[in-house]
């Protein structure tokens, strides 16, 4: 009904660290504008999230949220969704080739242009190693055009170089551990700079660094703001990391799907084209965190200080 | 002494205990989701969930029973469905001819994996291991890493389309004619030659009990849309793969390479030709499986079918293969995997948190083979 | 009453409604052998397993008292901690485990922490083979290297290493030749007089008159009678077995012998874990249209693998040139053979016999599957007429004929796969051990069935270690011993020693 | 001649074919790295790499050989590792404790599957794929999904230590000296009871042979940091685990048990006993290696462990174990787990793309066994 309107929240893997907090802030707005949220988790397999997809149908929701896994495989169930009368929101990864309502997200090319920036600004200079998110994630393609387009000119003009890349699938941090070893060993330690695209992923890394003393020393990249890179960004050990204040995404998504449902006007920042439509989008900006701006975190209310500092 | 008729019975079809924990699954489902559970709409998606899973578990209760196993079709299926998306899209093919195509390549490749399991000698698990990564690879390489789609509408509609109520109807009406003219048939021939046959009534009771399920999966199916045609087409194969394995040679000799494969040598069966067919089909399984699960997707995507293989195991095991080989039964393996399915499709219904879904779901799978082991009551 | 070491009273099993055992009493007194004799089927092995826990307490009625005390035996340890000790009539055997380990398996001589003591078990286990006459087996090997005749004394060794109180036997002889045999009979005379009992299962009725004192029979799970030996004789003992004389056990047909069908040359094979042994060494010989050729020799002289080799069954490396109608002809695989007219009953049922979890018919249709289908699809009215058929006409006892042939006693799992040879109505039949655990009554169908297709002009090599079987069996006779061709003697009043004579390798004899 | 003698040799020491496939893999590596293969550097991280699935095989090698099947042990190992950092983390425990309460709890936990396995006898494939669900609910329910870190240095430790190169020169050496004085132990014992036993010349080149390696090993690691301490740990569990399958009564039963289980339960072995053992220690291994995993990433992980069941089988398959049971050996194992992670490390060194590193794994996976297999000569 539109007074409790029913959001199904379908999210690619709860496993990933990030996407707990987005359920929460997204139940507890969802809740608040009286709306019932079921959440789904695919554990990273396209094919479970076509099927949580169909029984969300099935149990007659309003309103779609999606975090795809697969970008391009939704396209039928999308559809399916749209002959029921279901509204169907992208969540921070954009569905392609789907007639998708809405899609909010933080602009994720600006990500890799933070994350290339943060690791940039700390060695100027040297050799340096690309360690990608997973190749099924649209996100990540996108993250690094965003961070060449920081590169290339440091690349073209000689001071950088890159010696290695790598996609980590599933964005595991035990894949991205080994892939950093190795390089670490064929390249004798010579690399100045790991941009790795995610936090769960640049832990890896850093573990891998630390193990030949380099942690610290070599910046590496992240992104989320996990509360384990947080500390490791006040220790130094993770030269910056990319806080994407998920509340106000997810507490926007959430007045934006009740809005679709109440035949309401949300307000769109601009629109995305996914090979289908030009889809209405909410842009939002993610924040470069580095040991200066840390206290950002907390004030936001992200996380409470006895979380990060103990005690 | 009614008790251990009741006993009797479930030993003898080992399939009822089975039934019986699917039974309760499902009641519990729907209880615990008023009631949308057991609704036409529901019963389709589910139906059509189990296809996939089904098509892989027909062709591995195959090779389970031969006494090997195949832990490369997941990534099969991904291949096989990648390649038939890049033929449509990339290439421009009709749906037709790719379809066909797709076919014949996973029954080359099934063939290649029996090769090396039977004349090279290679244990099947590290067989099926090498292939889970190298078709994956191969994926990964054809499709660069990226999703290939749009498929074509008449490609999609194989995943999503229905068939005609109507035509099912009469689908129906004439295979459930032709069981009551085979049975008749059979009883008039076994009672010439004078063979022991089951009582006249237990036979009709079967019939009846067919008959009623065939109606009560029209009624459900056709109130929604009709039979998915991925379920019709799975129907076919359950139909196909237990004549195979009851009515014909090469059937009978795959229990028996399972169930004793130095026997079976000596009595002058072609071990490693059985084998071979086994993987053959199974590689053809693993075809229809991923064209359906591309069109499902609408697209060939480099992840597909990831652990596929699993899901098809162990439906295989649910459904009362044995690990050992020489026992098992396609219609036991497809109702392992309806239990499957249906777990995972009432519990995201149910919609409890992600990890109390693992849990129960890992916790009933335990119990329902349980269940399924204490009816069997080897106990002496 | 307390002078019997043990007394069962009024035992009953069934098996799924069937009865298996219909209220049996037995008992056995300290020192003294009891021979057990029965049909195939009537329910010996089961009784002893109901005796020694395999069975545990409580899944079958009735008592037993040991030693005056009712036992309830709830797991074969359980039973071997009373000091009963069972030799099953299958091979009970680990394949990968070497000889030593086999021998002490469950029973393993220890060190503190639980280690083996390897060094005492190989002390003791030579001391055992040595009382069984093996003294040459290197025990380190794994078991699957030996022949069934060496597995079968291993069992034994097995049995004597535990410290019994009662020995059972269930068909302890059934691939052991006479020289063998002698050495267990003389062990088991050895045991009573130590004041230790025995229960001896066998369908060799000569051996259960030289060891037994007392002699039980049972017949479809009921006791028919149990009197002392002295009262007894072979003739007598068949009769309560199957409720008739049996008039003679060699029933020997004229058949007509003609020209060479088959001829082998330079059979040699080599071992399968130590390629550099030779197990045949250069064997040739022929075989005639009709023929019955015996092929003897003392365990382990090389029959099996002979045999195994000429048919394309042998697991490692061998070389044969074989000559079927005087044209060459390869043999890869089994199916070869059989396609050349050749059939091959195994001597390990369980190893290369019986589809366990198959159905007594379709274990009996497995070789001939296709003769009872057109276009691939099995005509089930015919396949089971064909089953049927062989059913009544080999007696074999089974509830229902789609039972699982793993249920089936020993010697009706025998027939069985005779029958599944039968049926492909082979041009030379290769019979390895054929009447292993089959009962007289049987045992005379098979010889009469032997004869009849001899004179249907079917070939027929005969591997037995039954002397008396080989000599009322074969118009010739091939003598083996250690891998080499010893002897080819025609059959004319051949005897036992004369057989005996070219057996043991002429080393041996200086 | 000369070329039977050389089969002789295969046959007989099975391991050989293997060391050869794993030699060649291994140069084959070092030329397409322009030597950075084969460095102290690379063999530390290698090995390093390798411990933890190491650790794994160790427990499955006995799952294994007594015909059982362990599916849980990935998620079993993500959930002890995500115990562990709970542990010193959130609840602030010292290192010592939450080791060891961990490792009691991989023992029970691996008694409760040998108890579902034994006594409820539901199949252990079904069993582990239960637990493989449950275990990674458990794990993401207690985690909440987060990643747990930063565990204490002195847990980090454990996986990133070294072992002060004095240190192991001296347990090297008294090792070597304590095998020497056993096999002339062992001689002495046979010769006095007239027990044949390998000529004396082969003893003692076996012992040449394990004492360069035992140098060479030492000089490569020792020229890096040392022997990483999970390195040690893995040959501690190597001796252990050696030690209880050749030399101790239950050891033995395990082989009997998998061999021929019904032999084994006539003989007076307590079949279920055994496995529930079995079972247990591999929960133990899960701890050893969970906590190792969460020592290595300086956190735990709810995603750690994905896929971990799948490479400790693969590696008792590589190392010879049989998929029917009752052969296999420990050494096998861990030299299966050194190939797989040779694989990884040397194609992630040669920084090929992912998609052929897939491609080339599965396959020289199947060709090194095929070798094996070949060598094996079983020709009939
Ligand atoms: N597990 C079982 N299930 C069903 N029937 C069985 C089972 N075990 C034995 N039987 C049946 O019980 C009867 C007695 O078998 P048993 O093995 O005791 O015979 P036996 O006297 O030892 O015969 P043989 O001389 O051939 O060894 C047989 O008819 C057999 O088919
Ligand atoms: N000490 C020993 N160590 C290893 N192998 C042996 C030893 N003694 C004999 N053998 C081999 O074991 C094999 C046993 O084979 P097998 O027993 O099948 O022969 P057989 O003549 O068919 O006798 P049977 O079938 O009656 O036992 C023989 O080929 C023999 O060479
Ligand atoms: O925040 C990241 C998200 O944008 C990406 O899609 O998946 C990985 C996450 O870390
Ligand atoms: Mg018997
Ligand atoms: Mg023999």
């Amino acid at each position: 009904s539109k007074d409790h309107p029913v959001i199904g929240f379908s999210i690619d893997d709860l496993r990933l660290e990030r996407w707990a907090h987005d359920r929460d802030y997204f139940v507890a707005a969802a809740t608040k504008l009286g709306a019932k949220v079921y959440v789904q988790s695919a554990d990273a397999s396209e094919e479970r999230q076509v099927a949580q997809l169909e029984n969300l149908i099935a149990r007659e929701v309003d309103v779609l949220v999606i975090v795809p896994f697969n970008s391009k495989v939704l396209s039928n169930v999308v559809a399916e969704a749209e002959r029921n009368g279901i509204k169907v929101v992208s969540y921070d990864r954009l569905i392609l080739n789907a007639n998708v309502d809405a899609y909010i997200t933080f602009d994720n090319e600006r990500v890799g242009e933070l994350q290339a920036q943060g690791v940039l600004n700390r060695a100027p200079k040297g050799d340096y190693f690309l360690l990608g998110g997973s190749p099924t994630d649209n996100n990540a393609k996108i993250i690094r055009q965003g961070q060449m387009k920081v590169l290339q000119p440091a690349i073209d003009n000689g001071s950088i170089k890159i010696v290695g890349q790598q996609w980590t699938p599933d964005w595991d941090a035990s894949k991205a551990l080994r892939i950093v070893e190795d390089a670490l060993t064929a390249n004798a330690n010579n690399i100045q700079g790991v941009v790795a695209s995610n936090d769960g992923t640049a832990g890896g890394a850093i573990q891998a660094l630390a193990a030949q003393g380099l942690a610290g020393k070599v910046p590496v990249s992240g992104q989320d703001a996990d509360l384990a890179a947080v500390k490791r960004v006040i220790d130094g050990t993770q030269a910056m990391t990319v806080y994407k204040p998920i509340k106000q995404l997810a507490t926007q998504a959430a007045e934006l799907s009740v809005e679709l449902v109440r035949d309401e006007k949300p307000q769109y920042t601009t629109t995305l084209n996914n090979g289908t439509k030009n889809v209405d989008t909410v842009l939002l900006n993610p924040i470069l965190l580095t040991q200066q701006n840390v206290g950002v975190v907390i004030s936001d209310g992200f996380y409470t200080h006895t979380q990060i500092y103990g005690k | 002494m009614r008790a251990q008729e009741f006993r009797a019975l479930f030993v003898r079809y080992k399939i009822l205990a089975l039934l019986l924990a699917l039974a309760v699954i499902w009641i519990f489902f729907h209880i615990a989701t008023d009631g949308a559970f057991i609704s036409s709409r529901n019963l389709s998606n589910l139906l059509r969930q189990t296809s996939i899973t089904g098509m892989l578990a027909c062709g591995m209760v195959f090779v389970i029973i031969s006494g090997e196993i195949d832990l490369s079709v997941g990534s099969l299926l991904g291949l096989l469905g990648g390649i038939a998306a890049v033929l449509t899209v990339n290439l421009q093919w009709g749906s037709w001819p790719a379809v066909i195509v797709v076919l014949l390549l996973g029954l080359v490749i099934g063939m290649l994996n029996g090769f090396i399991v039977t004349r090279l000698r290679v244990p099947s698990f590290i067989v099926g291991l090498g292939g889970m990564l190298a078709f994956r690879g191969v994926l990964q390489g054809i499709t660069h890493g990226a999703t290939i789609a749009p498929v074509p509408a008449d490609m999609v509609y194989l995943a999503q389309g229905y068939v005609p109520p109507l035509l099912s109807n009469w689908l129906a009406a004439i295979i459930f004619f032709a069981l009551v003219a085979m049975t008749v048939m059979r009883r008039r021939r076994r009672a010439t030659l004078s063979i022991p046959q089951p009582a006249a009534w237990s036979d009709a009771l079967k019939l009846v009990a067919i008959g009623a399920v065939m109606v009560g999966f029209l009624v459900m199916l056709n109130r929604y849309s009709g039979v998915p045609l991925p379920v019709m087409i799975l129907l076919a194969l359950l139909a196909i793969f237990t004549y195979i394995a009851t009515q014909t040679v090469f059937g009978r000799h795959i229990y028996a390479v399972g169930g004793n494969m130095e026997a079976s040598r000596l009595s002058g069966i072609d071990v490693s030709g059985v084998k071979m067919v086994v993987f053959a089909l199974m590689g053809l399984m693993c075809a229809f499986a991923g064209i359906i699960n591309t069109a499902r997707l609408a697209a060939g995507s480099p992840s597909a079918g990831t652990n596929g293989e699993l899901d098809a195991i162990a439906a295989c095991f649910i459904g009362g293969a044995s690990m050992r080989g020489g026992a098992g039964t396609v219609h036991g393996a497809l109702i392992g995997a309806l239990v499957m399915a249906s777990l995972d499709n009432g519990m995201s219904m149910m919609d409890v948190d992600n990890y109390w879904q693992l849990i129960v779901k890992g916790s009933i799978l335990v119990i329902a083979v349980w269940v399924d082991v204490l009816s069997g009551t080897k106990r002496d | 009453m307390s002078d019997y070491l043990f007394a069962m009273r009024d035992i009953r099993k069934s098996f799924g409604g069937v009865r298996a055992l219909d209220g049996i009493d037995l008992q056995v007194r300290p020192g003294e052998c009891l021979g057990l004799c029965g049909e195939n089927g009537a329910g010996k092995s089961t009784l002893m397993k109901v005796l020694s826990g395999v069975y545990p307490y409580g899944t079958w009625e009735g008592e037993i008292h040991w030693q005056g005390k009712s036992l309830q035996a709830r797991s074969v340890r359980d039973s071997e901690q009373a000091g009963i000790v069972i030799i099953h009539q299958e091979l009970m055997l680990v394949p990968e485990l070497s000889v030593v380990e086999n021998l002490f398996l469950g029973n393993e001589l220890t060190l503190p922490g639980g280690r083996m003591n390897y060094e005492a078990m190989y002390a003791r286990a030579h001391a055992l083979l040595k009382e069984l006459q093996l003294e040459d087996v290197n025990v380190a090997l794994p078991v699957k290297a030996f022949g069934g005749g060496h597995q079968q004394l291993f069992e034994i060794a097995k049995a004597l290493a535990k410290d019994a109180r009662l020995l059972i036997f269930d068909e302890p002889t059934s691939s052991l030749s006479g020289k063998e045999t002698d050495v267990l009979l003389g062990i088991i005379e050895r045991l009573k007089q130590r004041g230790i009992a025995c229960i001896y299962i066998s369908h060799k009725l000569d051996e259960v008159a030289r060891v037994c004192d007392t002699v039980s029979v049972i017949r479809d799970g009921k006791h028919v009678a149990t009197k002392p030996m002295s009262e007894l004789d072979e003739d007598s003992i068949i009769a309560m077995m199957v409720g008739r004389r049996l008039e003679t056990l060699y029933p020997k047909v004229e058949h007509e012998i003609g020209g060479v069908v088959f001829e082998a040359k330079h059979v040699t094979c080599y071992d399968v874990s130590d390629p550099s042994r030779q197990r045949v060494k250069d064997v040739s010989f022929v075989l005639r249209r009709g023929e019955i050729l015996g092929i003897a020799g003392l365990v382990g002289a090389g029959r099996t693998e002979l045999v195994s080799a000429i048919f394309g069954a042998y697991p490692g490396r061998s070389q044969a040139e074989l000559f079927v109608d005087g044209k060459s002809l390869k043999v890869r695989s089994p199916r070869d053979a059989i396609r050349a007219g050749m059939g091959l009953v195994s001597e390990d049922r369980k190893r290369y016999g019986i589809v366990p979890l198959l159905g007594v018919d379709k274990n009996i249709t497995l070789a001939t599957l296709q003769h009872y289908a057109s276009a691939g699809h099995v005509d089930s009215g015919r396949e089971w007429s064909a089953a049927e058929a062989q059913i009544a006409s080999m007696h074999i006892k089974a509830s229902n004929a789609s039972l699982p042939i793993a249920f089936l006693s020993g010697g009706n799992q025998q027939k069985a796969l005779f029958s599944r040879m039968l049926l492909t109505r082979p041009r030379i039949l290769i019979l390895d051990e054929p009447t292993r655990g089959v009962d007289v009554g049987a045992k005379a169908d098979i010889y009469r069935l032997i004869f009849e297709l001899a004179k249907e002009g079917i070939s027929i090599i005969l591997v037995s270690s039954e002397l008396p079987e080989i000599l009322g069996m074969s118009d010739r006779v091939l003598v083996m011993g250690e891998g080499k061709l010893c002897a080819d003697l025609l059959n004319d009043g051949l005897t036992q020693e004369q057989v005996m004579a070219a057996a043991i390798p002429q080393a041996k004899r200086a």
